[in-house]
């Protein structure tokens, strides 16, 4: 068993990462809030434009440098999404949701099998701008067991055993992350509360035809919000896949959990979807620390067990194990108990 | 001002308007009367572009048909549908907010001109519109389009479902529209008031336009009314 | 059997997660293929191997070994996913009971769960690759004779290969190291884990100095660099550091701090070193699964000596012989089907004269720091085997 | 304990957030009678028919349906217990043919239920109910259509089958003729008349012609109250409903209109 | 909803025929296709066919978007294989012959306790709480190793106690025919199940629910019902499979499966009944045998949904319907032709695009094999630009024929579907 005495360094780094994570968690979703509920639409290949981000900006990052990739892969994304809405999404939009959903569906295996075909099938070497490969600071645990806090990363010689202090880095990938994120929360909270855009959409999910008479150009705005939020998702490829990895797989591997955030923030609620992004994050990454099984604990409460019983499944399972299903079960239960999500304002 | 020659409008498959005819003038009210059925709503949507439509429809001498409904809203006509489409997720304002073209400047009707009018409107300007009365719904899709400062309205039932004493305001409101100088398409079927506030009447049958002269000239024809009106 | 042609039935992903490894596999079968076939084998018999894609599911690779018997195949390969090789072991076991005179022979290149060649062990499974429990045993051998290695962490995937390799790590260096203090132990889900962040701060706070882990693919690489962001200075003792992607994803940092356990590696020299040469400047990939090579000769030799292209014959050949493998002489184990071999550790460093071979060009190699022979990485059998008439 | 009333309000209210509706409404309505209740708009007609139906809950008050308190059950049930409504807006079930719809209306109330073992084509008191039906509302020859391809009046039309179908004997109708020219309504109200012979019947109306043609009670209510509920005759002589509701001439010339 | 009034006709001449052939092919088609992998193939398809119906109960009929059937089916497969262990190591007796109603009691179950807490809503919520469970079993399969058996699954031999009549199920074709008996017959439930109250009220309910509760049903009670039948078909598939595999692992209860039966009970067509069955017999079609045909099988797949949902969102059933409706009218003969037309310059451009496809794909995967890549019997150069020359110019030929057919075929159609209208105008009125 790991010692869980948990220092204080050591609880500011998981929870850092918690949120970082969290954040990553909802610059995908943010993207998503905004097609699935302003649109309606279950997008499916959002995950799968998020991995084209990545690689594109991969691509662009080997010719012109990490930061243009940054600006410029995103937006190539969304002029990607805007096309699939105009030649493909609009065509069924009137059959309803679930050919809509369908669509995305088919969409996604097509945008992976071209990224294997484009960039092969394993894992690419994409790495962030010089600067934000170092450390954004460190925290140092000296031998006398006091702190210390530095920016950037602390020279060697400072944490080498000798000294018995104990350096822990937070990686600036990830502190930039964070800020980004951050950024993009003001800037969508202002567009949709400043602009009518939110409204017509709203309106013509309902009555597009009316929308329409009353002289608002519906199928561009739908186009623009689509093309808007598989940039986002394109922004956050570039990102996440700087910061870990990128690989055929890792549109798989976030695929539903955005799907959970959104739904748990609340259909249309940006700061729901946030807050969900940030629990889902810190409660995962803190769920990983813990190694307590219900048999430890009985038997810290003194119980013995018998070795059949330490064989079980369901006592042996340790939380850190069934970490990755706290998501599934965190929106099963909200959508029993509170359909229409933490901060959501109408049942989604 | 509108000018339509030899209309013909299609659901899908199904023939339903057969060659129609009329004009309307600047400043003046139009009523279009007719049986259920008869073609009148599918008229307006034609006009509006809400239906796949054949023959020639001319706004201020520009032909106007097949162009997207959108557009033609910005080209002054103004449509108020006959089942009250108002959004239901959105508060009464928002709904009003979304009749205005850009930012509503320079529109001859504001906010307030509207709850003016329907004070009750103004009481539940906060509420979803889709948990208002059938009346109130009726009330807001007519001031809903209104804010988009159309020149030529077109009103498909506007009196449906209101009392009879709001009604009589429709009415009166009807005429200062036409002061201001707007024209008016008015669909009825409450044949009084229609007659009483219109300039022109027109009669339509099985898609097509089977009478077009003064309310008068229609009164004094029991041929008519009796054919195309009553049963 | 002089001229005839021996089909083989490759049974592996080619889509999905293991893609690449898979592609990589069947390209080193296919090569080898060419290279072994005819006069370059004692039998003189042709190979030819069908690629069949089972999406790593046990299911599709029973339908696959359906077609495959359609085709006439009578011998099959397969290597990743201890869970599709348990499958078709039994399938195997129940076909060839169920159509006598129309057996199959399962040449296992990859899969180590160890219960293959004991509780499970079959007379039709042949293990070319090493089990677990024989890496463990070498790469514990190694960890035995190093004193700084004080406090050791276990990270594994959450299923049977990462269940065991921290079995089998835990019992063997409980026997050889009594004083090594296991200061933490792990598993987390399969290829799911993006951020491993968490798990390296917890490798942090419990004080680890070196890390087993029997990752491979994105779980390793992850894993590693973010140990290096967060400047978490420990060894990292692995399976399948060598693996397409992961020497990229290791990259330079990684240096002098990730050993891999194996049967070879990328500068064995002589023939070897022509053929992975070849292999690289064809395919621009490399070769690493030795044990296709040991397949072929094996197989040939059995033949030879079965002098019969027959699966029953050549089975009871195979059951026991001993071999010239690229790796030197070799022994398929009578007992258990468990190919007895020279094990090699290694160490993710730079590129040297002696040592040129770099995987994926990254200017990195892995250079052997210890050869284990045969007899020390070997470990003893459970196996009872029922063998045919 | 039972009334000679089969619906009977007591101090009924309702309030959406802050705003109270229904404020206090009290109303009895005896067997086989017909009702038609008018009121401004906004007035809380439909509100009214939406709490007595079990749409929404009360705040507060009581209802009473053939002697049974009926106020906070759900709508299946309290449809269970002999009362029926139809909408306001249009609500039919749009991709089933017209003979479904009736049929759907049918089954429950002949015991069916949830049943998933018996062919409803050997449900002959179903079927034959449903034909009925057909007839009544004059849709046989749209037997098969689907109901979104009826044409409006068609469509109301088949709210009213459907509202009927189960042979509840407490009917409530919203605005049933709304949209519908003279000549429809009055062929309409004619349909009404017939096919809720028997029952009780509440009915929301604007149009005086229905009013008068068909109730022989009206209730008028005003700001979620009844203020009045009398005959017709004494319920248009009444000043106060005048001026809230009616409005001078047009009232005149509608139930002229409507009288011959 | 499907053409409902033909239930009317006490008896209905056409359905039997149609079930008499049904039956036909299912008794024959191991006599036609009888290699090994293609028995297996059949009797796949049979499962599929179950499972796919079943879920078009909850898609179809009800109007119930689940992103977990799988789960119903895997526990189904789950429990009827561990129920062979049990009989194999003789701690109970059954035939296996039942073993698959085991596994349907198993979904039946499952369903009524998943089903309580998911049918409680409908709509987006509805397929999000599925998308949720399915996603939790999933991730359990893979922690509790006792009943899931890990990823390595369970597995177990089917061939155990007395052989009745000699039938022991050991060859494959056994298997197959005790499959085919039970799709025939739940096949026939199902659609007999189309015919009930229930089956047309959860339709009432897919349509308006609010109505439906103004008409003395509870749409929670009416949604459960029916989830818990669809269970009980999903755990029969399941029960089936694990007979069919002898080995059941944690794939069978996965989100990818789930989205297998969404994606073509939708292809082959959600509003009508037998669309489901072509889905099935498509689903393993795509899954086995595309996959062996071509490396690029998911890009196909891909496409195929892309296009399918956006020309033919009926699915492929709707598709023969209309195709049926022309002929009633008797105006299919003069669209051969065009079909023709269509047909072959649709297959010339795919011959083309599909050249290209392979060649792209040879690139990327085996160039092991030298560059020539075998394509319908033809022999391409990866590397010569005559290959893809030739491929290019074969698809934009095709390409641009098939555009102009298809102008042509579109105002034919068009033509034909008003003349329709008319007609059945006409009928109504005389
Ligand atoms: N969506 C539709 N699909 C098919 N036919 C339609 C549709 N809407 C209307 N129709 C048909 O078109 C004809 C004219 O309809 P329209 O609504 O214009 O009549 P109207 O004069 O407005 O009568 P109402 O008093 O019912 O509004 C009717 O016969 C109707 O059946
Ligand atoms: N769910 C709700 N939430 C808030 N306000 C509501 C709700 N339902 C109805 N109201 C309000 O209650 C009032 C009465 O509505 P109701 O539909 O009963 O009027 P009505 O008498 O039917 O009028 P009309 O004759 O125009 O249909 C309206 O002002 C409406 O806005
Ligand atoms: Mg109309
Ligand atoms: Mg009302």
């Amino acid at each position: 068993m790991a010692r869980n005495d948990v220092t204080l360094e050591f609880f500011i780094i998981s929870m850092l990462n918690g949120l970082s994570y969290g954040l990553l968690l909802f610059m995908l979703s943010s993207g998503l809030t905004l097609i699935f509920s302003m649109m309606g639409v279950l997008n499916f290949a959002h995950a799968s434009f998020y991995m084209v981000g990545a690689y594109l900006g991969y691509s662009i990052a080997q010719v012109a440098g990490f930061w243009v990739a940054l600006l410029v892969a995103p937006i190539l994304v969304g002029l990607m999404g805007a096309a699939f809405e105009r030649t493909s999404l609009r065509k069924v939009h009137k059959y309803g949701h679930v050919p809509e959903l369908l669509i995305t569906f088919g969409l996604s295996y097509i945008i992976l099998e071209l990224v294997q075909l484009i960039w092969g099938r394993s894992a690419v070497e994409f790495r962030p701008a010089e600067i934000l490969q170092g450390s954004a600071f460190t925290l140092l645990h000296y031998a006398d067991d006091t702190m210390g806090f530095m920016w950037g990363r602390a020279p060697a010689d400072l944490c080498s055993a000798a000294t018995g202090t104990v350096c822990s880095y937070f990686p600036a990938t990830r502190a930039f992350m964070m800020l980004v994120a951050v950024v993009m929360l003001v800037s969508l909270w202002l567009l949709i509360t400043r602009t009518r855009v939110g409204m017509v959409i709203q309106a013509a999910l309902t009555h597009p035809e009316m929308v329409e008479a009353l002289g608002h150009n519906v199928p561009r705005v739908f186009m623009l919000v689509f093309g808007a939020g598989t940039a986002l998702a394109g922004l956050a490829g570039v990102i996440g896949g700087s910061t870990f990895v990128t690989e055929p797989a890792m549109a798989l591997t976030l695929g539903s959990l955005i799907f959970v955030v959104v739904v748990v923030g609340g259909l249309g609620s940006l700061s729901g979807a946030f807050l969900a992004s940030l629990i889902i994050g810190v409660v995962q990454t803190f769920a990983v620390v813990l190694d307590h099984s219900l048999a430890s604990v009985l038997s810290n409460m003194g119980i013995e067990l018998s070795d059949a019983a330490r064989q079980n499944d369901l006592l042996r399972l340790t939380i850190s194990q069934v970490a990755p299903i706290l998501p599934y079960l965190f929106l099963v239960l909200i959508l029993i108990f509170r359909p229409r999500g933490l901060l959501g304002n109408r049942e989604t | 001002m509108l000018d339509i020659n030899n209309l013909h409008a299609y659901y899908g498959k199904s023939h339903v308007l057969h060659g129609v005819h009329f004009k309307v003038a600047q400043g003046e009210i139009v009523a279009l009367l007719g049986r259920n059925g008869s073609g009148r709503s599918t008229t307006a949507k034609a006009i509006m572009g809400l239906v796949d439509s054949e023959g020639e429809i001319r706004w201020k001498g520009r032909p106007i048909r097949g162009m997207k409904p959108f557009e033609i809203a910005h080209l002054g006509i103004g449509y108020v549908p006959e089942n009250r489409e108002i959004f239901p997720k959105l508060t009464v304002h928002q709904n009003l907010m979304l009749g205005q073209k850009g930012r509503g400047k320079g529109s001859r009707w504001s906010f307030d001109d509207m709850y003016a009018m329907f004070p009750r409107l103004k009481e539940r300007q906060h509420t979803e519109a889709g948990v208002m009365s059938g009346g109130e719904q009726q009330m807001l899709t007519l001031c809903r389009t209104l804010m988009g400062d159309p020149e030529l309205i077109i009103i498909d039932e506007p009196t449906e479902g209101l009392a009879p004493k709001i009604v009589e305001q429709v009415a009166d409101f009807l005429q200062k529209l036409k002061e201001k100088g707007v024209s008016v398409l008015l669909i009825e079927q409450k044949l009084t008031i229609a007659l009483n506030i219109s300039d022109r009447a027109l009669v339509m049958g099985h898609g097509s336009i089977v009478f077009d002269d003064t309310p008068a000239a229609l009164k004094a024809n029991p041929y008519v009314r009796k054919e195309w009106l009553e049963v | 059997q002089k001229g005839e042609t021996v089909k083989i039935a490759w049974i592996d992903p080619l889509s999905g997660l293991m893609a690449p490894v898979g592609t990589n596999q069947l390209r080193s079968f296919q090569f080898f293929a060419e290279k072994l076939s005819g006069d370059a084998n004692p039998a003189g018999v042709k190979f030819e191997v069908i690629g069949f894609d089972n999406k790593l599911s046990p299911a599709e690779s029973l339908t696959a070994l359906q077609a495959a018997i359609d085709q006439g195949v009578r011998y099959i390969t397969q290597g990743n996913g201890s869970s599709v090789a348990g499958a078709l072991i039994d399938a195997l076991n129940r076909h060839n009971s169920r159509n006598p005179g129309k057996e199959v022979v399962f040449l296992n290149h990859s899969a180590v769960d160890p219960d293959f060649t004991n509780s499970k062990c079959s007379f039709w499974h042949f293990r070319f690759d090493a089990d677990t429990s024989m890496k463990i045993e070498a790469m514990t051998a190694f960890m035995k004779d190093d004193p700084t290695i004080k406090k050791v962490f276990l990270i594994n995937q959450n299923y049977s290969h990462g269940h065991q390799v921290a079995k089998y790590a835990k019992e063997s260096l409980k026997r050889k190291r009594p004083d090594i203090e296991i200061v933490g132990e792990d598993l987390h889900p399969l290829a799911q884990v993006r951020d491993f962040a968490p798990y390296v701060a917890k490798i942090r706070a419990s004080g680890a100095d070196t890390v087993i882990t029997g990752n491979w693919g994105s779980d390793l690489s992850l894993l590693v660099r973010a140990a290096n962001e967060a400047g978490l200075n420990v060894r990292f003792f692995t399976y399948y550091a060598g693996v397409t992607g992961t020497p990229t994803a290791l990259g330079t940092q990684a240096e002098g701090r990730v050993y891999q356990v194996g049967y070879n590696h990328y500068n064995m020299g002589g023939q070897m070193d022509k053929w992975m040469a070849e292999f690289k400047q064809r395919f621009n990939d490399d070769f690493y699964t030795g044990s296709v090579v040991n397949i072929y000769k094996g197989l040939a030799q059995a033949m030879a000596n079965a002098k019969s292209t027959d699966p029953v014959k050549v089975a009871h050949a195979l059951s026991g012989l001993k071999f010239q493998g690229y790796n030197g002489e070799v022994e398929m184990r009578r007992t258990d089907h468990q190919l007895q071999q020279p094990l090699y550790l290694t160490r993710w460093q730079k590129v040297d004269a002696k040592h040129p071979y770099s995987p994926e060009n990254t200017g990195m190699t892995l250079v052997p720091v210890r050869e284990f022979p045969a007899y020390v990485a070997s470990t003893p059998t459970s196996c009872q085997m029922r063998r045919p008439g | 304990m039972s009334t000679p009333y089969v619906l009977e309000l007591k101090d009924l209210r309702k309030s959406f957030g802050k705003t109270e509706i229904i404020r206090g409404a009290n109303l009895a309505v005896q067997a086989g009678e017909r009702v038609a209740i008018i009121g401004p708009n906004g007035a809380g007609k439909s509100t009214l028919f939406n709490l007595i139906s079990g749409r929404f809950a009360p705040t507060s008050g009581e209802v009473w349906l053939n002697g049974q308190r009926i106020d906070g059950k759900k709508p299946f049930e309290i449809n269970r217990l002999g009362l029926s409504r139809s909408f306001q807006i249009t609500n039919i079930f749009p991709k089933l043919s017209v003979f479904e719809n009736l049929r759907c209306g049918v089954l429950w109330s002949l015991g069916y239920k949830y049943t998933f073992f018996k062919f409803l084509a050997d449900l002959d008191d179903a079927n034959e109910r449903a034909e009925e039906l057909l007839e009544m509302i004059r849709l046989d020859k749209k037997r098969d259509t689907l109901a979104m391809n009826l044409t409006y009046a068609e469509q109301r039309a088949l709210e009213i089958g459907i509202t009927i179908a189960g042979g509840a004997n407490v009917v409530l109708l919203d605005e049933p003729t709304a949209g519908m020219s003279k000549s429809e309504t009055k062929r309409f109200i004619e349909l009404i008349r017939e096919v809720t012979v028997g029952k009780t019947l509440l009915t929301v109306e604007h149009d005086m012609g229905v009013v008068f043609g068909l109730a022989d009670k009206i209730a008028v209510v005003v700001y979620g109250e009844v203020i009045a509920y009398d005959t017709p005759e004494a319920v248009r002589a009444n000043q106060r409903v005048q001026e809230a509701y009616l409005g001078s001439v047009l009232a005149e010339e509608q139930a002229a209109g409507a009288a011959h | 909803m499907t053409t409902a009034y033909y239930s009317f006709k006490p008896y209905n001449v056409g359905r039997w025929i149609i079930w008499s052939l049904f039956a036909l092919v299912l008794i024959f088609a191991p006599q036609v296709f009888d290699s090994n992998l293609s028995i297996s193939m059949l009797a796949q398809m049979g499962i599929a066919i179950i499972a796919c119906l079943s879920y078009n109960m909850l898609l179809g009929q009800g109007g119930m978007l689940s992103f977990g059937h799988a789960v119903y089916t895997g526990l189904g497969s789950y429990v009827a294989i561990h129920t062979l262990l049990r009989v194999s190591d003789g701690l109970m007796s059954l035939p296996v012959s039942l073993i698959p109603l085991v596994g349907g009691l198993a979904g039946l179950f499952f369903a009524m306790l998943f089903g309580y807490v998911t049918t409680k809503k409908a709509g987006t919520p509805f397929a999000m709480i599925t998308l949720g469970i399915g996603e939790l079993v999933f991730a359990m399969s893979l922690m509790f190793s006792d009943f899931f058996g890990g990823e390595a699954g369970i597995s177990a031999d089917r061939v155990v106690g007395e052989p009745f009549l000699g039938i022991t199920y050991g060859p494959n074709i056994q298997v197959y025919y005790l499959i085919a008996v039970y799709t025939f017959i739940s096949v026939a439930l199902m659609y007999a199940f189309t015919r009930t109250p229930l089956g047309r009220i959860i339709n009432a309910v897919r349509d308006n629910p609010e109505r439906v509760e103004f008409i003395g049903y509870n749409t929670q009670m009416v949604r459960y019902l029916v989830f818990m039948i669809a269970g009980f078909f999903a755990g029969i598939a399941g029960g089936l499979a694990a007979i069919q595999f002898e080995i059941v692992t944690a794939e069978v209860v996965g989100p990818i499966r789930s989205g297998g039966y969404l994606l073509f009970t939708f292809l082959g067509g959600a509003t009508f009944f037998f669309g489901p069955i072509i889905g099935g017999v498509l689903m393993v079609l795509a899954f086995v045998l595309f996959s062996e045909i071509t490396k690029a099988w998911l890009l196909y797949l891909g496409l195929i949904f892309l296009f399918m949902v956006m020309y033919a969102p009926g699915g492929i059933a709707s598709l023969i319907m209309m195709n049926l409706r022309v002929a009633m009218f008797g105006r299919l003969r003069e669209l051969w032709v065009s079909y023709l037309a269509l047909g072959t310059t649709a297959l010339v451009f795919l011959v083309g695009a599909g050249a290209m496809i392979e060649m792209v794909y040879h690139l990327q995967l085996n160039t092991a094999l030298g560059d020539e890549v075998r394509f319908l019997g033809v022999t391409l150069n990866a590397r010569e630009t005559s290959s893809w020359f030739g491929s290019v110019f074969v698809a934009l030929t095709g390409l641009g024929l098939f555009e102009l057919t298809r102008h042509h075929f579109r105002r034919q159609w068009a033509e034909i579907q008003t003349y329709i209208e008319k007609e059945i105008k006409r009928r109504e009125t005389t």
